[in-house]
């Protein structure tokens, strides 16, 4: 290597090949939600993904799952938790929001709060949320109620 | 996050600082209700100083919507980013509110 | 819950249950350590590991650890490549790399650098600041040449 | 990184931008090496602009210094910030060079 003239450093294969995984586990508690939601969303913001989506898609999908998860599980009493896992690449989020419920019909609860009659409604806009602003929605039991979330980057 | 209440002529004016979310939803519902009972009729939401508003916050959007509508007052939205807007469209809240770009002309709509 | 009394939050869970995987492989090529040191010390600094940890100990033990993986096993040929992971709590940073050679014995390879006899001596140095700058130094063979360095986070 | 050279009174001055580890040694030890064949005789290195250095920075100081001194010239270290005193100290290193803590007493003592 000639040291005033180095070869020009490949192209950024750490970027490239980074994948970052996420675990934690908080108290049904809303007040932890703004937290995780920005340990989320800046982890986002440094590989990269564009900004309308660590604004708007991630923190909001990700707060209605948490709420979800511990609005509903909360009334069980007996300290439950929840855990949250995300995955990351320069690609997309894989998000899972776990709780210790029974679980619930995905299918059967998302309705369509855009529809006239259910305008003025206050409830009923969490799973639609998730579905609008991620680009999939599942949900199924292991080890408790899983809700994943997968937002590819699109820039 | 935080919400401050200043009255402009005969307009009580709401700023929202930070998140509208679940864990701060009841305390504007609270605080808008309080002066709704003493007499309050024109309401107007500011959210230039927003970060983002779930789903619970748009829930005690409309309920106030509603509340201030029934006691024959108005409320008026102003000063909502892109992402906001995105948000009211595709919840279609958009159709059901007054939304101004600015204060003044939300101040000007009442 | 009183909106002009608020309970206080409580302490931060999503920081004390935390924990983040990174995982990375580069081609075998010195040109692409700094990046790599400089993704794994942020990450520990955003856990608030102490300055001196994140400014010494992680970027040179682990800036050994890459150049030895990158220049032993380079001689190969056959564009072989480097994996990096690391695992990061509150408490402490496990780095593990691997290269794609036979290995060595570590032990046996380990010398002391800061003997009058040594002090001259231009190589020689690498193994020891890993374990003079780490908590733990292990070396073992799993689907190639791993060495795993711990630190334990000391405030 | 980079390296600056330049020529103060009759001492060589070098400043160390950035790490000095094993994808840049080797840059430092001929642009010294360049400079001791045109009849450098005195080398200063400032380290005030310097982030870490690993065992291969070590090994071409240990190398230049040796090469130095053998053509009868001196070599001196300036400006080590605490963490790099610290690897000095681990490696004994701090009894190999000498080593001053600002550039001006560096200097002088030539
Ligand atoms: N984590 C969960 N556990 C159990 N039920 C859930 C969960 N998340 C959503 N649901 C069900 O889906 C329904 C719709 O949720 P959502 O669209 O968020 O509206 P809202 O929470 O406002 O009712 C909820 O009323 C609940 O029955
Ligand atoms: N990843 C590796 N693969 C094979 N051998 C290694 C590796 N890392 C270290 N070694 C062996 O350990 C010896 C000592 O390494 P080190 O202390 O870093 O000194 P240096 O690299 O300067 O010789 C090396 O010379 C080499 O034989």
């Amino acid at each position: 290597m000639a040291p005033d003239a180095p070869a020009p450093a490949p192209a950024d294969p750490v970027a490239a090949s980074l994948r970052v995984a996420l675990e934690l586990e908080i108290p049904s508690d809303v007040r932890h939600i703004e937290a995780v939601v920005g340990l989320i969303a800046r982890h986002c913001e440094q590989f990269g993904f564009p900004r309308k989506q660590t604004a708007l898609n991630i923190p909001v999908a990700l707060t209605e799952a948490l709420s979800n998860a511990i609005l509903r599980v909360n009334a069980a009493g007996d300290a439950p938790r929840v855990q949250v896992r995300a995955d990351l690449t320069d690609e997309r989020l894989v998000v899972e929001i776990v709780d210790e419920g029974a679980g619930f019909d995905l299918a059967g609860c998302l309705g369509d709060p855009t529809q006239p009659e259910n305008l003025e409604r206050e409830e009923g806009r969490g799973l639609f949320l998730m579905t609008s602003l991620m680009d999939r929605l599942e949900r199924f039991s292991s080890h408790g109620n899983v809700v994943r979330m997968t937002l590819l980057r699109h820039d | 996050m935080s919400f401050a209440i200043k009255k402009q002529g005969d307009v009580l004016v709401v700023d929202v600082d930070g998140q509208l979310i679940v864990g701060n939803r009841n305390e504007l519902k609270q605080k808008v209700g309080d002066e709704l009972e003493k007499g309050e009729r024109k309401v107007l939401i500011d959210f230039s100083r927003t970060g983002y508003i779930d789903s619970s916050g748009l829930g005690v959007l409309v309920s106030l919507s509603r509340r201030i509508r029934d006691q024959g007052g108005e409320l008026r939205l102003a000063n909502l980013n892109d992402d906001l807007k995105t948000l009211f469209e595709l919840t279609k809240l958009d159709t059901l509110f007054q939304i101004s770009d600015t204060k003044e002309r939300a101040l000007q709509s009442f």
